[in-house]
């Protein structure tokens, strides 16, 4: 299991080198800055140091029992994110597709809503508006239960 | 009894610091919103609507009801938008 | 839209290397040789050359135009392909995460079930079992409608 | 009317050949793999249980009630396992 919490830039393909070994399937997630507006030059993720990393391990560990992962990383930055760089990304092996597409899935929605990181929109004359939880992904972790 | 209270994101704004040593008689995480909120406007504009934000009491979320024993650190924050 | 049926290995690395820009979401499926028995080599994929390009082609386009997807990319290899050799992947790029994950699962879906691939193990004597299809996996496909 | 007709995995291998071509004077599919059943067992023993294999019709999925009208290729198989 590798969990990291960084402001750098990361490598999927160097994370993929490897990972899942003995696994029939391995999904990958990333998340990408996106600007729907056109006026967005970056998002600024604040986030709290500690526990952070706390609640990304307890998500990881639930998930890598839940559903005898192979293997499972997850990578998430904060600080300044340019237009259409990674702010995150998760990797889940397992045996058998569902469970690789499962795990990543439940990671994804956690990490949406239980991760303490919160996105601000910077545009081209300084900070923007705070992005706001949607509901729908608080409605998303129903689902598992 | 003394707590670490640390502020994120817009709550931090409003209130304009990250973080404060609180001197608190509060048993309770509403208690102690209560004491907050009635020192002046700031922590009321940013802790007044309870819906609106979330509580960790030593990194764990809690409820309103969380009693303060034993609680070193106390954060207020909006709902993630982590991922 | 990218797709590559082909005996040769593939880099999903040099694959995601500008894939999906514009997107918020990148999901990655990679289907690899699993050996249960220890006692497989090899899984050996024969294939429908024309029917397989036309199959996975009308599959990869139906995901594209029911989530609206902002790239997509499918590569299946057919030949021998050693235990922990990648069989195939599945990239797509979307919006938002849910777009990107049920996209991939269909296409998982349907080049399970409808692309003309057909596998057997090799062993350490040579050819062995067919891998016969699952019920599950014909099962699967009526969640798509 | 001649058509090719195409075998794939273990039904190629119980048949022995990969492809032939194939004069048939049937309407449908049904009227080839019975006009295939009756040459000889090898053919019975790959094609008589029609809920075990697939057929496509110039490299499209079809039923045993397709006409073979104008379709110059149809192909016998197993269920996939591709993915």
């Amino acid at each position: 299991m590798l969990i990291r919490i960084q402001p750098e830039p990361f490598d999927l393909a160097r994370l993929l080198d490897g990972f899942g070994a003995g696994a029939g399937a391995v999904v990958t997630f990333s998340g990408l800055v996106r600007d729907d507006t056109g006026t967005m030059v970056a998002l600024e993720l604040e986030h709290y140091p500690g526990m952070t990393e706390k609640a990304v391990t307890d998500i990881a560990a639930k998930a890598q029992a839940r559903w005898n992962l192979i293997d499972l990383a997850v990578i998430h930055r904060y600080g300044r994110l340019p237009v259409g760089e990674a702010i995150m990304c998760v990797a889940t092996a397992a045996r058998h597709r569902a469970e690789a597409f499962e795990a990543a899935e439940y990671l994804m929605d956690y990490l949406k809503s239980r991760a303490p990181f919160w996105k601000r929109e910077i545009g081209p004359d300084g900070p923007g508006q705070w992005v706001a939880a949607k509901d729908a992904d608080e409605d998303a972790l129903s689902r598992w239960g | 009894m003394k707590i670490d209270v640390l502020y994120f994101a817009w709550i931090r704004e409003r209130i304009g610091e990250p973080r404060e040593r609180v001197d608190t008689g509060a048993s309770t995480v509403r208690g102690l919103v209560n004491q907050l909120i009635a020192r002046d406007e700031r922590y009321a504009a940013a802790l007044s609507d309870l819906s609106s934000y979330r509580v960790a009491a030593d990194q764990e979320l809690v409820d309103f009801d969380h009693k303060l024993e034993h609680v070193r650190e106390v954060a207020f924050f909006p709902p993630m938008t982590g991922g």
